[in-house]
């Protein structure tokens, strides 16, 4: 088991390997490290920071969907100041390569919550969420204006020399547009996808079965849907993607970095299997070994068509 | 809070749709507290894509025991689960009930299904103390008294004990024990627990409630399984900071 | 069983129940009538017609995804000429209501279709397909400009005076605008959804699974994105729906009529169980039993939010 | 065609990874030709969420055998089903081998599990032929060769018989059997089928083979199991066309 590198870059960051975990799937990676251990991932998204804190949506959040789920979560978060005092000092300590994700209602909260992590040596990167469809003010309405992605980008990229990752809807006809314009006013790397807008109803009450009437779906069943985002990026846009979208296995991985995913992400499969990133590491791992490749990287977009 | 794959060692339908299944797990039963979870993967399928909760109904050795009734797919693919089948089982999780403490009586309620935490509640709970359960069901066919003790049961139909919901028979009972020196303890569904709240908190009973959500992960990273808190201004989350809370903590 | 109003309206068209079989899912209704009695069902919408015949896609057309399926079939079909000479006398006999879908790579060819199929009685209705993602020529091309939809609803519009139903493409931001454009124009309902864009990859070969590279992704998974496309058009413009995707049984077949849905259609079940639209039109009659409706059309729309 | 719940018989593992299921079935197993297939659904969940294709490999009564192997989930579902177990089943579908005519040798070629469907073909010739059937494998614990008649074997590794594989072993025993009075029989891998069909033709030997492709529906209405034809200008589709060919008519 030796000789295989399994290290990616995105920008100037370097990750050990490929594995991330998705923003708001983890927390702020306390309760997920006693199931497994971060220090061996390539990377941990945080929750959602915004500038103040939100308490979120009311229940019910979830519901469980054919290979999927909806989630309507509302960005529930400390805000800024307390992820600050309470949680970077947790995450410092996990020997994990930081990322902090970031939602705002204005176009100035995204650049102030990213002024004021600048500084913080512990995050490494950023991830700027304009995709959130489960709030009103901000997310999605950022997200499916192709304009404000790029204001947005260009804001952020001002006030910081940090990696800038945009994570992008797929609730768009042509993801690329969008991918170019983070990529035009300077991000590092995008993010595909959030999480598809979706509802549920119970047929005997009528009503949502989620509060918040439409949630984010996620999982297996918004696989090929990711896939298809990532693979319209890869072969459009000349940008490093970090691909999102019903990942469970190791051969899920796989098939992301080959449709164009420089690294990717976990998010449903962390509530089911909390120690699926170090599975999916020894499985990519193993995958190099079985195929004679050297490198990881060089899996990313080795598409044949 | 550990991960393990638990082999079942017996489903057995104790009365008519609700099934007491037993798995050996090297997860260290022995930690767990009455009133915590396990939250079990079902099978290794993509549909049920999610881990089910179930309350740990009783703790023999290394044997752990759940009880559960057939609400979807989920409990149903459980319900024909046989012996040596693997289950993966996440657990003990949550925070359970608080059995220490001067109390002299300890009273239990149960609403259906709501009795599952309660025998391994009865063995943790010292010997010196009095133990009563009152059983709810909306017939007696609902009624579940699985390894209780002192049952006492209500049924909204009346066909067995007293004629009315559970919270009314206990409000009629209570009269019989000091309310100083009395603990209640209850799970079952949501409008019990809230006419129960109720009548605790206006009367000053001590009263530690089991609440139910859905959940997608059970240990806190999610944010799915929210409940409004009395006392706080975020919301409290039932995996992590219950699924017991006491009855005044919690808007159901 | 009896005192159940089942019949519901699409503009002057009346079906005797709301179970429709979708396009592409059950060919011109031969191969299906053998394991369901075709003359109990609300209609059944025949496999897109072109003018000229297609081949449609070389093999692989089709894959399997978490509870779902990929196609591209590539809209293969006998062609105008055919379908009329054939197919039509075949379905004349069936004492069904025949939908005819049409599918066309130009302006012209939509109208010219529409046109030829017109003073066939036995059609009695037209779903204009604007959002088939499996063919170059036509089809989403189509589907994502609302300006595209306007011209060919208001052209088809003009040469028949039959009922016009436009189905739309899943695979926008904003599928209100399109269903509001449709009824601008002139057409008595849409349908929705078609197929999401998706795709595949083997990780050995690193080939898509399909040959097109990508698929439309229908069945179980994408019920939650439909639903919240019905939802959206229901709570924004006042056009009869018919809801598709993923429906499995008569459980999904109320949710689509509560989140606003007139009529459904059913996809991707047929290839599994192909007698289930005879079992969903049993199973909603026996829900308004149970729930004491007297009309089935009462439900659509009855969301409670 | 008809669909019908079977109750299952049996599953046997014959040999390291090959099973034979079967089920007993109300569909008129006895209106079946060899080469049919059934589209079958393993069990009621949405994953896998498609029928899987198996081609009838013998009829006794209204017993009906199926023989497979472990490919994916379906089939590993479909290995693990206990006596008694609901199979909901499709078929007979398809095109099936056309086993009339006046050849005398009926020559059968079977690579790995493209033994299935032979059996029941074996059965269906009529007595007065002489069959010889040629099953190739990688290794010898590759070669299937229940229930067939008169076997050679080849294998990749030379592990067993020729060394080679089938379509090569074919081609060095067919000088035995007089061309026109001799009929080949093939199942297995396309680019075992492509070979030997490239050696039927370019020899002049009537050839039928069985295709496979994937499939949604199995019966003719998603057009999905699509194939190159020969003499046509259209695809064929293996559920209904086929899934059995003339070598000839298709081009894999
Ligand atoms: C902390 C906790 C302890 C529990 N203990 C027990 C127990 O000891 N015995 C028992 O029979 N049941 C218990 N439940 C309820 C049990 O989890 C559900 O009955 C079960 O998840 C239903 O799954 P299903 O697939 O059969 O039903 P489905 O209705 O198909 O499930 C669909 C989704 O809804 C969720 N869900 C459905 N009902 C409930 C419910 N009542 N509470 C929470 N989520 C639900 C499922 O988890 C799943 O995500 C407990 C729930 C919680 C939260
Ligand atoms: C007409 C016909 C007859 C067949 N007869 C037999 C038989 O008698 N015995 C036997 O063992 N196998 C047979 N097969 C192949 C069998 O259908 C596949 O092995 C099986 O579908 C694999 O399912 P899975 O879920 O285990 O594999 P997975 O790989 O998980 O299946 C994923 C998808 O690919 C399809 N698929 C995978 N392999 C094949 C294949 N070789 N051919 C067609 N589709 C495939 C599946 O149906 C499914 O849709 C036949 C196929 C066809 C088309
Ligand atoms: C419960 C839940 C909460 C999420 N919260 C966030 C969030 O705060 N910020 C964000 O950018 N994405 C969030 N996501 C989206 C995920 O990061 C990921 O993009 C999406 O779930 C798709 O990946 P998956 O299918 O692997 O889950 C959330 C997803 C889930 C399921
Ligand atoms: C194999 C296949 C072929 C299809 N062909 C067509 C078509 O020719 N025209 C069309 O309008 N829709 C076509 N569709 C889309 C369906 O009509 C339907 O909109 C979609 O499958 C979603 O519904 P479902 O999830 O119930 O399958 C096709 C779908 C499938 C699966
Ligand atoms: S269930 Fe995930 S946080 Fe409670
Ligand atoms: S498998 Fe559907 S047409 Fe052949």
């Amino acid at each position: 088991m030796s000789g295989v590198d399994l290290s990616v870059k995105i920008g100037s960051l370097v990750l050990q390997n490929p594995v991330m975990l998705a923003s708001g799937t983890v927390g702020y990676g306390n309760e997920i490290s006693e199931y497994t251990d971060l220090s061996k991932i390539g990377g941990i998204v945080t929750k959602s920071v915004s500038l103040h804190p939100r308490k979120g949506n009311p229940p019910t959040r979830i519901t469980e969907t054919a290979s999927g789920m909806l989630n309507a979560i509302g960005l529930a978060n400390v805000g800024l100041e307390e992820f600050i005092k309470t949680k970077i000092p947790f995450l410092k300590n996990l020997d994990s390569t930081l990322i902090c994700n970031i939602a705002a209602s204005s176009i100035e909260e995204y650049v102030e919550c990213t002024k004021a992590l600048d500084s913080e040596e512990t995050v490494k990167a950023f991830e700027i969420n304009v995709s959130c469809p489960n709030v009103k003010d901000g997310g999605l309405i950022f997200g499916n204006d192709v304009n404000n992605v790029r204001k947005i980008t260009a804001k952020v990229r001002a006030v910081t020399n940090k990696p800038i990752i945009i994570k992008l809807s797929p609730n768009t006809a042509s993801i690329k547009d969008f991918a170019q314009a983070a990529k035009d006013e300077g991000a590092d790397a995008v993010s595909a996808i959030n999480t598809l807008v979706g509802t549920a109803f119970d047929i005997y009450t009528k009503k949502p079965k989620i509060k918040n009437i439409t949630g984010g779906l996620s999982g297996p069943a918004i696989k090929p849907v990711a896939l298809a985002k990532v693979l319209e990026i890869s072969r459009n846009v000349d940008i490093p993607i970090i691909g999102i979208g019903g990942i469970m296995n190791w051969k899920d991985a796989v098939e992301f970095m080959i449709c164009g995913a420089t690294a990717i992400q976990l998010g449903t499969v962390n509530f089911i299997n909390p120690n699926a990133s170090e599975e999916i590491i020894e499985g990519l791992k193993n995958y190099c070994l079985e195929t004679n490749l050297s490198k990881i990287s060089d899996l990313t977009g080795s598409y044949l068509i | 809070m550990i991960e393990k794959n638990a082999i079942v060692k017996s489903v057995e339908e104790i009365q008519k749709g609700i099934f007491i299944l037993k798995v050996e797990s090297e997860l260290s039963a022995l930690e767990a507290t009455p009133g915590q979870f396990c939250n079990i993967k079902v099978d290794d399928s993509l549909t049920p894509l999610l881990r089910r909760p179930f309350s740990i109904c009783d703790v023999e050795g290394n044997i752990i025991s759940f009880q559960f009734n057939i609400v979807g797919e989920g409990t149903k693919i459980l319900s024909q689960k046989k012996k040596g089948d693997i289950l993966n089982i996440i657990g003990p999780l949550g925070v359970g009930f608080n059995y220490s403490g001067n109390y002299e009586n300890a009273i239990i309620i149960a609403g259906g299904i709501g009795a599952a935490p309660f025998p391994f509640l009865i063995e943790k709970i010292p010997n010196n103390k009095n133990i009563i359960s009152f059983c709810g069901g909306r017939t007696k066919n609902d009624i579940i008294s699985y390894k209780l003790k002192n049952v006492i049961t209500s049924t909204d139909d009346g066909s067995e004990g007293f004629h009315g919901n559970v919270v009314e028979l206990l409000e009629s009972e209570i009269h019989k024990y000091d309310k100083a020196k009395t603990k209640i303890f209850a799970c079952g569904p949501n409008p019990m627990l809230r006419a129960l709240s109720k009548f605790t908190i206006e009367n000053g009973y001590e009263c530690e409630i089991s609440t139910e959500s859905v959940m997608a992960c059970g240990f806190g990273i999610c944010q799915g399984c929210n409940v409004e808190g009395v006392h706080s201004d975020r919301f409290l989350l039932v995996c992590k900071d219950g699924p017991v809370f006491n009855a005044e903590d919690v808007k159901l």
